[in-house]
């Protein structure tokens, strides 16, 4: 069980990884960050009831929608505005950029351009801590997209043949880009994907940051105590566009997104939460969004000082 | 010869002014293609009712319906062999696969099937497909949204390869590729979508293998491919003011190649010079000034040199990304020296 | 129903596999056969009561497990050879050999190197059936060994989503090469991967032809209504080595070699049933034994006398 | 200088007559890295158990164990995407693919994943990883597997690529392959499994990155690959009894490429000829034939010559397939017309 000051935790990390992204709409459309972003608002609660079942020292892959699992998994803010303004503080020296990002000695292995493209990744970090003997375990995760990249079936399956610490956790917020989940990713019950390979199977209400936090404290221990992988469902929903800066709206409605938005929200359920179990005052909460806005502030001004890398750099990092 | 005048072996028909973007140019193309013969779809992901994330077929699902206008999953792998099979079967299926960089998870289906089918069945299988893709840096997508890969499916013996640069031939080009009966992959560079240019209403196709000369010259001969075209003819008339003349070739189609006007330009200005947005190593550049050095040796002054990416993973970080990709500066500089001028 | 006639055309195939595949054993180690083959004997009964079910416009992917596949969808035996030998007279102009042979104007789509190769061949197949407005279906065969290609299972889901007229057979032998399915394939029923998808799913006798072409018709009938794809997971055994001439053999038991051979021959069996049934004498099946060697004989010597393709053919057929 | 005399920049040890075979020198490279470095581990199809289909594992499992010796299931883009995250986290894994035609399935782990985390991370992340595949045809089996398909990973900034020809150097290469800190891809001429060939016993390594002169020679510059360079031996014997001093390199790596040995040759010899077993457009010869020209041009007195396999799937027909195999009679003759002598 958690205890007061975790449960608030949970509450801080959701409002900064929602203030972060609210922040890089607004660099991306006053054109300070340059390229793509995808933005995560929310989803905080998947992303943050997740890794904290996690220590430091366990991994998470992560994907294009990556900025929540990146600050979830331990990233500060500043290093990662660095990252998305291209400059050399950035936690990959602006190489990476919103796509790549990740703060690497949090056990992050990257961020991912390919959907789908780290499922392996993460059965084979599963397998290198069985090799070494240590009871690390990683989080996967994956968007509802990603469930019909053959990869991620192949990974299940030797996930589950060898008994692999890893953790399959879909963010389903029920589209990719513009196409419904449900037009194209057949069966009545996305969880038989993981059970076909014997996999214990669940689905989570991604809104619940307890629930999902006690989900995948679950599956962690079984992860961490050799009984192998754990497929995690957690139903959740974007609020914004495919990217920053999207503006096609007609393939969802508008109502659907106003359920979501005010019925399911996961700062205001968990704040409601935190209120009526005494754990918070709405004072409290406002200090905590205070100092997330300040942090997010000084980690903008702290990037855009940052200088960019030297041009002697594209030519470094090609070969290790 | 620009491409205001097709080459009197293209069919063609009056420009009048008309000007479309590049994407648009294709779109027309899909349409006429789907509105002449019923066995042309597409599919790809979000190409239905999103247009494409490019916007390329903004419209078409909606005169074509979506039962020829797929959208998919997220099966690169999978897409790529649907259209396969279903080439293989009476239809030719035009395949949308978002970024060039994920033709990685198609390879063994457009190389190992698609390519081969028809050798291997001595004749008999043939599969009718296009496969439209997208190269080109530049838009701040860091390594694996920037990748330029036509070198890989170029290499590939039963695959065709075609690398429009104008609206105009983008669009003849297009319509060419959807009727030819072997795969053809298509690169399209995304800076490009929304660079106008002159297309004539109505039918006309450019055959598959025919270079054009977007500019003619005497003194030097550059050889550029898609977007690196149009560098090249900002190169020539900055090196014009210098009062160089430089010849500007667009092979159109890397196979098949028009070898034979490389070679001539080549052996006329005793200098070439090739332009690619690709990985410099084992890729386009390498071949094109091999097949130049070995039809013009003889009448070259000096090596072909090559531009192309640098041998990196294409950064994210803008001042970084902006120094592995190809530029007109670069162009005129590398042309003076070719000439000796520097 | 079938009728007598067709009980012992069913025979009559089986026994026409397996003598062909036994002479293209002796072939291959009296050295006139050149490159690989992969032998079907033992599994006869899945091509054989599968293609049966289907119409001569209907379309199978095969394997490079292929020739049962190829003989049961109607090829002739002399062609056939003439393939293997890499003859001009061969299916494919001697051009594609043992793994790549098909009667191509039976609906043959081909064999194929490819683990998993076809199975979205199968399905793109399918959706131009569909689009062409034909009641066309068509059957995917492939391994055990195939079921972890995640280009399979992305098929599935696509035949699935829409509703294609596919038909996902398993060959089920129990071994990829060397390599026991149980020990790489996890999920303790293989059906439930079709399952998965919504798809219904069976497990069948694989050496029961019977029973296969009962399983195998029902799901044609399901395709041809539009009602979409059927999993089918026959279960089968390989008697001969991975591939001819190989001598492996420590990855299974004699016993179980034997019991699959003794006790569940799909040729055997289905001999006793038509004799037990009244459909035939032992004498009958004597003759359908004989006249299928010779025309074996007589393929093999078709192909002897039939020249190699020019070497000017070396590049023809690059292009269409 | 032949692989009798290693370089006096190789880790080296006394030959001592000792032979091995292609195979065996493989798989002496794989025990004494397990036996080194617990971080290295194998995985593969049928790698264990039945010793690899090419019986180049053969025993290993057996000395190793399964949990160092890992049969996967039939998943190549899986299984390549396990190593990728195994070596991200601590471990080395050498992953072998059975058929060179089989990396098609690998592409986007090997390209877009291993390829660019070191970069990408700004140099956080790292992928020690090995990818032991096969090329070369001439084993009738056809157009899957039969390719030679080494100059895409060698197109691909961020992957290294060793290409041995003979046992010594497949045993030094390889163990530097597994300590190097890259992602490093090796292809192996299945072809020549069983060639003999001296390796010393115990340490030794070959640097990536040097290219080795296997015949020394006046005349003409013979650059062969894999199993190409055995057929330029035979072919420089021959030229040798017509009296005509023919040098042959083995570039030994594809890259990083040992660029000035190939031009410092050219230079020497003025004639240039490139044997490989890809296919030939957009390939190694093309780059192979760009580099020395542009190293070398002054001192050619023709136009560097490339020799591959034909531009067509490779065929089952025995008497086909061999036409599209570079042979000695082509290199021969090819040598005799660049040298003018026919
Ligand atoms: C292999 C691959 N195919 C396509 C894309 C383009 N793309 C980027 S995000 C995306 C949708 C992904 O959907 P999902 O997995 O549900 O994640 P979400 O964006 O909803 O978080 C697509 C198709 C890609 N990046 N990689
Ligand atoms: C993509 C791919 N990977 C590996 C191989 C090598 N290979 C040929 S057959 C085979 C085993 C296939 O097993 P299964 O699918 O069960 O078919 P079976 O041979 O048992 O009929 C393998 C691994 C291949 N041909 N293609
Ligand atoms: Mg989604
Ligand atoms: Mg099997």
């Amino acid at each position: 069980m958690l205890n007061t000051d975790q449960f608030i935790e949970l509450y801080r990390q959701m409002v900064t990884i929602r203030r972060f992204e609210e922040a890089v709409w607004e660099l991306y459309t006053a054109a300070i960050m340059p390229g793509l972003a995808h933005l995560s608002i929310g989803q905080e609660a998947v992303p943050v009831g997740a890794c904290a079942a996690l220590r430091r020292d366990d991994y998470i892959t992560s994907t294009h929608r990556g900025h929540g699992h990146c600050l979830a998994k331990g990233a500060r803010i500043d290093r990662m505005f660095a990252e998305l303004l291209g400059k050399v503080d950035g936690y990959c020296r602006g190489k990476g950029g919103s796509m790549h990002i990740a703060d690497q000695d949090m056990g992050n292995l990257g961020a991912n351009g390919i959907v789908g493209g780290s499922a392996a990744i993460a059965a084979g970090a599963g397998l290198s801590a069985k090799m070494r003997g240590t009871d690390q375990v990683v989080i996967s995760f994956f968007g509802d997209g990603a469930l019909n990249q053959g990869l991620l079936l192949e990974s299940m399956n030797m996930a589950a043949s060898w008994k692999l610490p890893a953790i399959y956790l879909c963010e389903n917020n029920q589209y990719g880009e513009y196409t419904p989940m449900v037009s194209v990713t057949a069966g009545a019950d996305i969880t038989a994907r993981g059970r076909a390979f014997g996999i214990p199977s669940f689905t989570v209400d991604g809104q619940d940051v307890l629930a999902v936090h006690a989900c995948a404290s679950e599956a962690v221990a079984r992860a961490r105590a050799g009984d192998g992988p754990t497929f995690l469902v957690c139903n959740t929903y974007r609020y914004r566009g495919h990217h920053v800066g999207d503006q096609l709206r007609a393939y969802r409605t508008r109502e659907e997104e106003k359920e979501w938005e005010e019925q399911r929200d996961p700062i205001a359920g968990h704040a409601e939460w935190l209120i009526s179990h005494n754990h918070a005052t709405p004072a409290d909460l406002e200090r905590v969004d205070a100092d997330a806005r300040r942090e997010i502030q000084e980690g903008i001004e702290f990037a855009k000082a940052s200088p960019f890398p030297p041009l002697e750099e594209v030519t470094e990092h090609v070969y290790a | 010869m620009s491409t205001l005048e097709p080459r009197p072996d293209e069919l063609h028909a009056a420009v009048n002014g008309r000007e479309l973007t590049f994407a648009e140019a294709i779109r027309e193309a899909l349409a006429e293609e789907m509105r002449r013969d019923p066995r042309v779809f597409l599919m790809g992901e979000d190409v239905g009712g999103a247009g494409g994330v490019f916007k390329v077929t903004e419209g078409i699902q909606a005169e074509f319906t979506p039962k020829r206008v797929i959208d998919t999953p997220i099966s690169e792998a999978g897409i790529a062999g649907i259209a396969i099979g279903a080439a293989l079967t009476g239809m030719r299926p035009v395949l949308e696969i978002m970024f060039g960089d994920f033709t990685t998870l198609v390879m063994d289906q457009m190389v190992n099937q698609a390519a081969k089918a028809y050798y291997m069945s001595g004749g008999k299988l043939s599969v009718p497909m296009v496969l439209r893709t997208t190269m080109g840096a530049g838009r701040r997508s860091a390594a694996q949204h920037s990748q330029s890969l036509h070198a890989w499916t170029s290499h590939i013996p039963g695959l065709k390869v075609v690398i429009p640069s104008t609206p105009y031939d983008a669009k003849g080009l297009l319509k060419s590729a959807i009727r030819d009966n072997s795969p053809v992959i298509i690169f399209e560079d995304k800076m490009m979508y929304k660079l106008k240019g002159p297309v004539p209403e109505g039918e006309y196709t450019i055959p598959l293998g025919l270079a054009d000369v977007k500019r003619e010259g005497q003194d030097i001969t550059i050889v550029a491919t898609s977007s690196m075209v149009h560098i090249a003819l900002s190169a020539a008339e900055r090196l014009s003011e210098q009062g160089i003349s430089a010849e500007v070739i667009d092979p159109r189609t890397l196979f098949p190649l028009d070898a034979q006007t490389l070679i001539s330009s080549a052996k006329k200005t005793s200098r070439a010079l090739i332009v690619d947005e690709g990985y410099r190593r084992y890729g386009i550049t390498g071949e094109l000034a091999s097949v130049i050095t070995e039809g013009a040796f003889y009448y070259l002054d000096a090596p072909v040199r090559r531009i192309a990416a640098f041998d990196v993973p294409v950064p994210f970080s803008p001042p970084l990304e902006d120094a592995t990709i190809p530029n007109e500066e670069l162009v005129v500089k590398t042309a003076l020296e070719l000439l000796g001028r520097r």
